[in-house]
């Protein structure tokens, strides 16, 4: 379980996230849905160490984990992946996906000189691992392709692609569905499902496409003005009259003649 | 670019600086005839256009798309099946290796991107779209930078389609989140008075009740005589304001209609519209 | 105690030196750090376009001393400044033209172009060398001083001499001429606007139909101005000497850097930074205490916090300390 | 293929310089090749494969040369005496202040506090060891100036000194890496320059280390000297039979000793990075280069690894530096120079193809031959130019007196066209 | 081979600090060739052949490089040269002994040269700075100077020079305020000056080049009032020193490596005819450099140097037949007969302690812009 409490983060005099304080269940798909500007993609930065919060606590299954570096959360379980995509433009697709897996033996220099058997090996798994969730994504025959020259939604299921490299145990997904075909979209969502299901990730995603996030969540958190404004069923948020004013809207005024 | 090889490995994507010249250029020299002229053909179209990026394979392949002034033309297709390509390739941004663009009859397939700026053809690009260093406000400045009359009133308009970015006008816009980013982007494209405006993507990752105002706005600004071309992946609704629809895959037009009718088509439903 | 020879003693030793020579190093980083937001390199080129400017205008001060023209008291060379900077800008944008431009088409990575600067680097350095050789040249005329030691001290009967050079005067005018000129024309004007425009996201600067030939050439001639008037400055108040311009490049780099690297106020406080530094971190307070206090007090050692031999790696030195408690200069520079 | 190709191109020209002007004069390119190869290696390792921009490699070179003098030279015992235990003591308390600073920043919370307290224990702290420390220079200083003046090295066989000029650059990287990696690209490139600067001002002015200006010459070798072949009589017959002249010879056979060095340790660096830069690691490396943001939230400690490869490349930087002093024979500070030393390197690095390692060591060998060259071919030229002229012609004296100066002005030539034609190095990455 | 030229080295910088003197010591130098060339060689008819190379005065690698090339390539059987002490210590250490190859330096003058490691094979007709050093505190003692500040070039000649000079002037009770290095080749001076004056004194003693450094130190000095009086040491003695710098140089003064009698003036008369400046810095020394190599071949009867190193210091000193510049076609006759000869040569040369010259000097002061004799010291 994931516990935010009380999490301000300003810039300069500006109050991104302002006294957020949520749960993010164990097991559970929670949506995190809000207008633009309101924080989310702040918090979901303060939780992965990227920012430093002003103020406030993050724990994770108890343990303090506020203001861990990134790449030490990444070891605990806990990934992310970003709404504007950061691939690792120069490698082909198939590396960017072999390179997440951590402990590798091969990443010690040591063994890269002395054991190369051990890394062969290793790598054969690791091959093997990315060309299958590449072909899951649809994206195998790109995969001796940069990755820079990908278009913008591959590279957003580049990004999904990398989560499911390792085992993890939380995984915050930042606008993954945005740029994403609704088609393949779909796709996605069953694949997370499973991974819900059949290997017990915890899931924390922030969309603005309602459908998508009513199909997968259990729990949606609404945040606006840096703050938790209302949690709950995706009904009851489509229901919820100050979600509808600040986030929802009604719907097509003018349709096209 | 991936041929070039003089990139920052990790560069991004600045296929757009390419202003006239290139390599294979559609004219004389290459030998490929520009298509006869059509009265009959819309406002502003890219026919039959084949190119890719720099040497690189092909990544269009016969693909054409258009729109009539005042119409909304709605580009949907699987992920990398070419739509921002073929935008970049309307706009001036891509060697064209077949095919031709013509606005208003006028070929302008050798034009640069700004001249075709000049000429009332305006694009938000679907990344990095904003100048991240100057202030809202400049950026909607540099937006009109062509202009040369007074540009408060089209300013005040865009403010009014985009309260946020009043507030916010001060404020480097590298500084604004994803979606703030997003209105910068249209409301700069709008400054320029356009008469078509191009846009690939808008509504990615603007939250609902912006993104049903951004196609209030989009329907509205149709009605004053603009050409809209744009890519959408929220297919659903862009199609139900689009008067027309394409469906790219792989770089060639797949259906074509108008936004009803692809809407009705289940085949294009079940596979690229998510259902 | 004697507060006035104290006083004398520091701004002929310190505050005035420091100046004109923060001044010519601003005027150089300007130039750096423009290239580096526009054109987004590093141009290491930089100190030799200096040479080559003033270069062109030594020859032709020359010609006009020839020709019995001059400005009084003031150096010809100034008359000669605007051909000197005709001269850089023609040579900066014919290598736009032949070398940059191509790279530029291709996207070329930072790097490569930084590279390619220092190819530019060697040859520019090669052309002004075979012009006019590897020699010190002078060509400062008119007046040497507006104020001479022996002329403050008889007028003033101090022990303390306060001099100013005549070039060390132009230096300072023309500096605040030239950096007011320039932040009017950035912040003001419509083609300052694009420019910065053009900084920030080449891309879009052409969708906005911002013309970038015309940017880069601008860019350029600006460039070549400020490099020709910085290095005329430079050789009027200390001398001409190619080898010595393309020395200058790395103070002129640190100066740019501890400002901050793409903005041109830090460029300018840069240079003043390092100046200053470089000149204090190695004065010796020595006679400047011995004033200050009362007999007998003064110290009997120099009071030198390092000797000169270490001038040249107090600025480094200044510099890597800024960089750690402000990792992008002191005006938050690009980076990058 | 086009390695190969461009391999024996440099081979080819190597050896046409061998028959037109001089074996010696090739070996000589061969062997100071192999040490800008390794230089080039060092380089490639923290920009090729990690985006480190370093621009001090000239510090780090002249680090390896100042373990040539510490290992190899004699110890001056005098000096000892006179101020050898003194001075180590201030240095210790030098360290011991840097450290108590260190501390007190890490221990105390941020505020006015912290700040006032670590400027007044620097401060303080500077003025106590410039105590102690002026007097025992000044001691050690005062030996002898004209021949010695300094400590002296430990005597050691100098091959000794490499691996000890590879971590003597190994801990000036740590120090350097740890409190200026954070910088982004340019800042840190400006950064390494100043602290290259910073060490050579040390090199040149501390006389008591290595005799600052006055150099250190007369290093000891680890081949024999040509005079003690030119007398072996087993030397100057088996020569002889080969019908050489021995003095000749005998400087070939001095520079081929080298050249058996030098190659043995390349070869050595050359599989170590290859097997690197293949493996899971090098791939980890690439990704860190390309984005250091998404590598950290893959898991990539990306603060380390940068701080890995720069001790890593800066080492070679050092061993290589040491090679070259052992070669010159001599430690001269003055000689050090960013544009021999760094540009230059950086030169062959890009011009060879970053990333890559044989990149690299082509771009050694192709930019430091045509370093060396372009001087008597710009001559030629230039007499080929002014042929046609009249003996006294004020022109053509210009012209014959300007060609020194277009060896800086053919290199730039080159460099250029290179960079036109073979835009990623001419073997680039992958 | 026994018939062919003998090569000798001339290894000057003719690039760098000093090469506004090096074209005057390299034309002496060659016109001692010529002579004997003209006089019909040595060995027995074999012409001496000058194969020129550039040590750059401060680049220690190139002026090696350079060395090592006029060796192996070009097979020089001696060196005249190097000229600044560091290149020349260079030199030695890396190339002359390595080969077995001698040097002969008109001008290098560092005092570490004399106890160099150097197989016999090094020698100088110049005097060591340490005597310099003496010199140069002897006239400020004479002058009732006590306080002074110094600066010197920052490499190995201009630190030995202070060295040398600080400890003389010490020793004889003088004081110096402070003793600051400066490089060669800046523009700007004021920081290195803004030190000097601090410290004060009561003249500057430069221990510089005379067209690079000690040139901007005095401009430097002279702009901002603190210094009217210097002291220069040999580097620093050169007209266009004074032309650059003009009237406000009078009054300063220094000392310089000089010689008068026959030899001198015999030397002067040779010179005009050939139209080089014998007033300039080493050209006497560059002349006498190459005598006494050629002599030496001739007296051992061989271009090895192992053979003729032993003779220099024959040739050189007492006794046999005194030579004056000119006369080496006489030398050599009597070298050939198994004669014995004292080379007087242009500077009265005659080598001490392990074969450099005993060192007269010529204190000059400044007046009108003309170096001016005070005495012979
Ligand atoms: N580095 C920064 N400096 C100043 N303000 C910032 C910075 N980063 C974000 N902000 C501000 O913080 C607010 C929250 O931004 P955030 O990116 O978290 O929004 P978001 O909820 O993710 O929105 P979206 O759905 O549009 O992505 C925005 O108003 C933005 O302008
Ligand atoms: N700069 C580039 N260089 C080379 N190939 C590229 C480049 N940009 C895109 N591509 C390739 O071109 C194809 C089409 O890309 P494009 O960006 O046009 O797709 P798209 O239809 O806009 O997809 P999306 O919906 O994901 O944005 C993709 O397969 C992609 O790999
Ligand atoms: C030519 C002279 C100025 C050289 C100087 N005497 C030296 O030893 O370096
Ligand atoms: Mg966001
Ligand atoms: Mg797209």
């Amino acid at each position: 379980m994931i516990v935010v409490s009380d999490v301000h983060k300003h810039f300069g005099g500006f109050r991104a996230v302002d006294g957020a304080t949520l749960e993010i269940a164990t097991g559970s798909i929670t949506g995190l849905v809000g207008p633009n500007g309101a924080g989310k993609t702040t918090l979901f930065n303060v939780i992965a160490g990227v920012l430093s919060p002003t103020s406030g606590r993050v724990t994770m299954d108890g343990e303090d984990i506020t203001g861990l570096p990134p790449h030490d959360l990444f070891h605990r379980g806990l990934l992310r992946t970003f709404q504007i995509a950061h691939e690792f433009a120069s490698m082909t697709v198939r590396e960017n996906l072999m390179m997440v897996p951590a402990r590798q033996s091969g990443e010690t220099l040591w063994n890269a000189w002395f054991h190369r058997a051990r890394i062969r090996q290793e790598e054969a798994a690791l091959l093997k691992k990315a060309d299958e969730v590449l072909e899951f994504l649809t994206i195998d025959h790109l995969k001796e392709e940069r990755a820079g020259n990908l278009s913008g939604g591959q590279k957003k299921l580049l990004e999904l692609g990398r989560t499911m490299m390792v085992d993890a145990k939380v995984v915050f997904l930042d606008e993954v569905g945005a740029g994403v075909n609704r088609t393949l979209l779909g796709t996605v969502g069953d694949a997370i499902l499973r991974l819900n299901r059949e290997r017990g990730y915890t899931f924390c995603m922030i969309e603005h496409d309602m459908d998508f996030i009513g199909r997968l969540c259990e729990t949606v958190i609404v945040m606006a003005e840096g703050r938790v404004l209302t949690q709950g069923t995706i009904d009851e948020i489509k229901a919820d009259e100050r979600v509808i004013e600040a986030y929802l809207g009604t719907g097509l005024k003018n349709k096209a003649s | 670019m991936s041929g070039s090889g003089y990139g920052d490995r990790g560069n991004k994507d600045r296929s757009i600086t390419r202003p006239g010249g290139g390599t294979m250029r559609v004219g004389t020299a290459s030998g490929v005839h520009p298509l006869p002229r059509d009265d009959t053909a819309p406002f502003l179209i890219g026919e039959r256009m084949t190119g890719g990026y720099g040497k690189g394979a092909d990544i269009l392949h016969d693909c054409t798309i258009g729109v009539d002034p005042g119409e909304i033309a709605v580009i949907v297709g699987p992920n990398g099946a070419g739509k921002s390509t073929a935008m970049k390739a309307v706009f001036g941004m891509l060697d064209l290796r077949g095919g031709a663009v013509r606005l208003e009859g006028e070929d302008i397939t050798a034009l640069s991107p700004q001249d075709r700026v000049a000429r009332g053809m305006a694009f938000v690009p679907q990344t990095s779209n904003i100048f991240t260093s100057m202030t809202v406000e400049e950026n909607l400045e540099m937006g009109a930078f062509l202009r040369r009359d007074d540009i408060r009133g089209t300013m005040a308009q865009v403010y009014d389609l985009f309260p946020i970015l009043k507030d916010k006008r001060r404020q480097a816009a590298g500084e604004l989140s994803g979606g703030q980013r997003q209105q910068v982007a249209v409301g700069r494209a709008l400054m320029t008075q356009p008469r078509v405006l191009m846009l690939d993507e808008p509504t990615a990752g603007v939250s609902p009740i912006v993104m049903d105002e951004l196609f209030d706005r989009i329907i509205e600004v149709a009605r004053t005589g603009i050409s809209i071309l744009m890519v959408e992946q929220n297919a659903r609704q862009a199609l139900e304001i689009a008067d027309k629809g394409y469906v790219l895959v792989q770089g060639s037009n797949a259906f074509t209609g108008t936004g009803a009718d692809l809407l009705a088509d289940d085949d294009v439903r079940r596979s690229f519209l998510g259902g | 105690m004697d507060l006035l020879n104290a006083f004398v003693a520091l701004m002929n030793f310190v505050v005035i030196p420091a100046s004109a020579y923060g001044a010519q190093l601003a005027l150089g980083a300007l130039g750096v750090t423009l290239i580096y937001a526009i054109l987004r390199f590093s141009n290491f080129a930089h100190g030799d376009t200096m040479a080559f400017g003033t270069m062109v205008t030594i020859l032709v001060t020359w010609a006009l001393q020839g020709a019995g023209l001059s400005l009084g008291p003031v150096p010809t060379a100034l008359l000669a400044m605007p051909v000197g900077i005709f001269g850089a800008a023609a040579l900066v944008l014919l290598t736009d033209r032949a070398v940059y431009r191509f790279y530029r088409r291709q996207k070329a990575a930072p790097v490569i172009l930084v590279i390619v600067s220092t190819g530019l680097m060697f040859i520019y350095n090669g052309v002004v060398r075979f012009i006019i050789g590897v020699d010190d040249q002078s060509f400062d005329d008119g007046a040497r001083f507006v104020l001479s030691a022996r002329e403050f001290r008889e007028a003033t009967g101090l022990q303390e001499a306060l001099t100013l050079r005549t070039s060390q005067a132009i230096t300072l005018i023309t500096a605040v001429i030239v950096v007011a000129l320039l932040f009017w024309f950035l912040n003001r004007t419509r083609t300052g606007k694009s420019m910065r425009a053009f900084a920030d996201n080449e891309d879009l600067a052409l969708l906005s139909g911002i013309s970038p030939e015309r940017v880069v050439a601008i860019t350029w001639i600006i460039v070549a101005a400020l490099a020709t008037v910085a290095g005329t400055l430079y050789g009027l108040d200390k001398s001409f000497k190619p080898f010595t311009y393309f020395q200058l490049l790395l103070p002129i780099f640190a100066s740019a850097i501890v400002g901050g690297l793409g903005s041109p106020v830090g460029a300018i406080v840069g240079g003043f930074v390092i100046a200053f530094s470089e000149v204090t971190v190695t004065y010796a307070f020595k006679k400047v205490l011995v004033y200050l206090l009362p007999d007998g007090w003064g110290p009997d050692g120099l009071v030198q916090l390092l000797g000169t031999d270490y001038k040249f790696a107090v600025s480094f030195a200044i510099l890597v300390i800024v960089l750690l408690f402000r990792p992008t200069g002191l005006f938050r520079g690009k980076s990058g | 293929m086009r390695g190969v190709w461009l391999f024996a191109l440099v081979a080819a020209l190597i050896v046409l310089s061998g028959v037109m002007q001089s074996w010696n004069v090739a070996l000589g390119i061969v062997n100071m090749g192999l040490v800008s190869a390794i230089m080039a290696l060092g380089v490639n390792m923290q920009w090729g494969y990690a985006g480190l921009f370093n621009i001090g490699v000239m510090g780090f070179v002249a680090l390896g040369g100042l373990a040539a003098v510490l290992i190899g030279m004699p110890p001056v015992a005098e000096a000892w005496q006179a101020g050898g235990a003194r001075l180590l003591a201030a240095l210790a308390l030098g360290a011991g202040v840097i450290a108590a600073a260190a501390l007190v920043w890490k221990r105390m919370a941020p505020g006015t506090a912290r700040t006032l307290a670590m400027t007044v224990l620097l401060i303080g702290g500077f003025f106590a060891f410039r105590a102690v420390y002026d007097p025992a220079a000044s001691a050690i200083e005062a030996v002898d100036p004209a021949v010695s003046g300094y400590l002296g090295g430990l005597g050691l066989p100098i091959l000794l000194a490499w691996p000890v000029g590879g971590l003597l650059a190994a801990a000036a990287a740590w120090a350097i890496g740890k409190v200026a990696l954070g910088l982004r690209s340019d800042y840190l490139a400006i950064a390494t320059l100043g602290i290259a600067e910073i060490i050579i001002a040390v090199l040149k002015n501390e006389d008591w280390l290595s005799r600052g200006v006055k150099n250190v010459i007369g290093l000891p070798r680890p081949v024999p000297y040509e005079i003690d072949l030119q007398e072996s009589a087993a030397f100057v017959e088996g020569v002889g039979a080969l019908g050489a002249d021995p003095v000749i010879a005998s400087s070939i056979a001095v520079k081929l000793g080298y050249m058996a060095l030098f190659l043995a340790v390349l070869g050595i660096l050359l599989w170590l990075s290859q097997m690197a830069l293949k493996s899971p690691w090098g791939r980890m490396m690439r990704a860190i280069r390309d984005n250091e943001v998404a590598a950290e939230a893959m898991g990539k400690d990306v603060t380390r690894r940068h701080l890995q490869i720069f001790i890593l490349g800066s080492a070679v930087l050092g061993l290589a530096g040491a090679m070259m002093t052992t070669l010159d024979g001599q430690l001269v500070p003055t000689a050090y120079q960013p544009l021999r030393f760094t540009f230059l390197v950086w030169v062959m690095v890009i011009v060879g193809g970053s990333g890559n390692n044989y990149g690299a060591v082509l771009g050694g060998f192709l930019i430091w031959f045509l370093w060396v060259q372009v001087e008597p071919v710009g001559l030629w030229l230039m007499q080929t130019i002014t042929a046609g002229l009249p003996e006294t012609s004020a022109l053509r004296t210009h012209l014959q007196d300007a060609a020194a100066h277009m060896r800086l002005l053919t290199m730039g030539v080159v460099l250029l066209l290179v960079l036109r034609f073979a835009p990623r190095g001419l073997l680039p990455e992958k | 081979q026994d018939a062919g030229p003998v090569k000798i080295g001339i290894l000057l910088g003719y690039t760098g600090p000093i090469e506004s003197i090096v074209p005057g010591m390299t034309a002496s130098a060659e016109m001692a060739i010529s002579q004997i060339n003209e006089a019909g060689g040595i060995l027995g008819g074999r012409m001496l052949e000058a194969v020129r190379a550039d040590s750059t005065c401060i680049d220690s690698a190139a002026a090696t490089a350079a060395a090592e090339r006029m060796v192996t390539s070009d097979g020089v059987a001696a060196i005249m040269g190097a000229d600044c002490s560091g290149v020349t210590g260079a030199v030695l250490a890396n190339v002359a002994v390595p080969n077995g190859i001698a040097m002969i330096s008109p001008s290098a003058t560092s005092p570490g040269l004399s106890s160099a490691d150097d197989n016999d094979l090094f020698f100088r007709t110049s005097p060591s700075d340490a005597r310099q050093g003496e010199v140069l505190a002897q006239i400020l003692a004479d002058q009732d100077i006590d306080t002074v500040a110094v600066t010197y070039t920052n490499n190995d000649y201009g630190k030995g020079l202070s060295d040398a000079f600080i400890q003389s002037f010490e020793a004889q009770g003088g004081t110096v305020t402070l003793n600051a290095p400066h490089e060669d080749g800046k523009a700007d001076y004021s920081a290195e000056i803004g030190a000097l004056d601090s410290a004060g004194g009561d003249v500057l003693v430069v221990l510089g080049y005379g067209d690079q450094g000690g040139k901007g130190i005095i401009r430097s000095a002279l702009d901002a009032g603190s210094f009217d009086r210097f002291m220069l040491a040999d580097g620093m003695y050169m007209q266009s020193l004074l032309d650059d710098v003009g009237a406000a140089m009078d009054g300063s003064f220094g000392a310089v490596p000089w010689s008068e009698g026959e030899g001198t003036s015999a030397f002067q008369t040779l010179a005009d005819e050939a139209q080089i400046d014998a007033e300039s810095t080493y050209t006497r020394e560059s002349y006498d450099a190459m005598a006494l190599l050629a002599m030496a071949m001739q007296a051992a009867g061989s271009t090895d140097a192992n053979e003729y190193k032993s003779k220099v210091m024959e040739v050189a000193n007492a006794p046999g037949e005194p030579i004056l510049p000119g006369e080496l076609g006489k030398a050599m006759q009597i070298l050939a007969d198994g004669g014995d000869v004292d080379y007087v040569g242009a500077t009265n040369v005659e080598l001490i302690g392990a074969g450099e010259a005993a060192g007269n000097y010529r204190e000059y002061v400044v007046k009108d812009g003309e170096y001016e004799t005070v005495t012979f010291r």
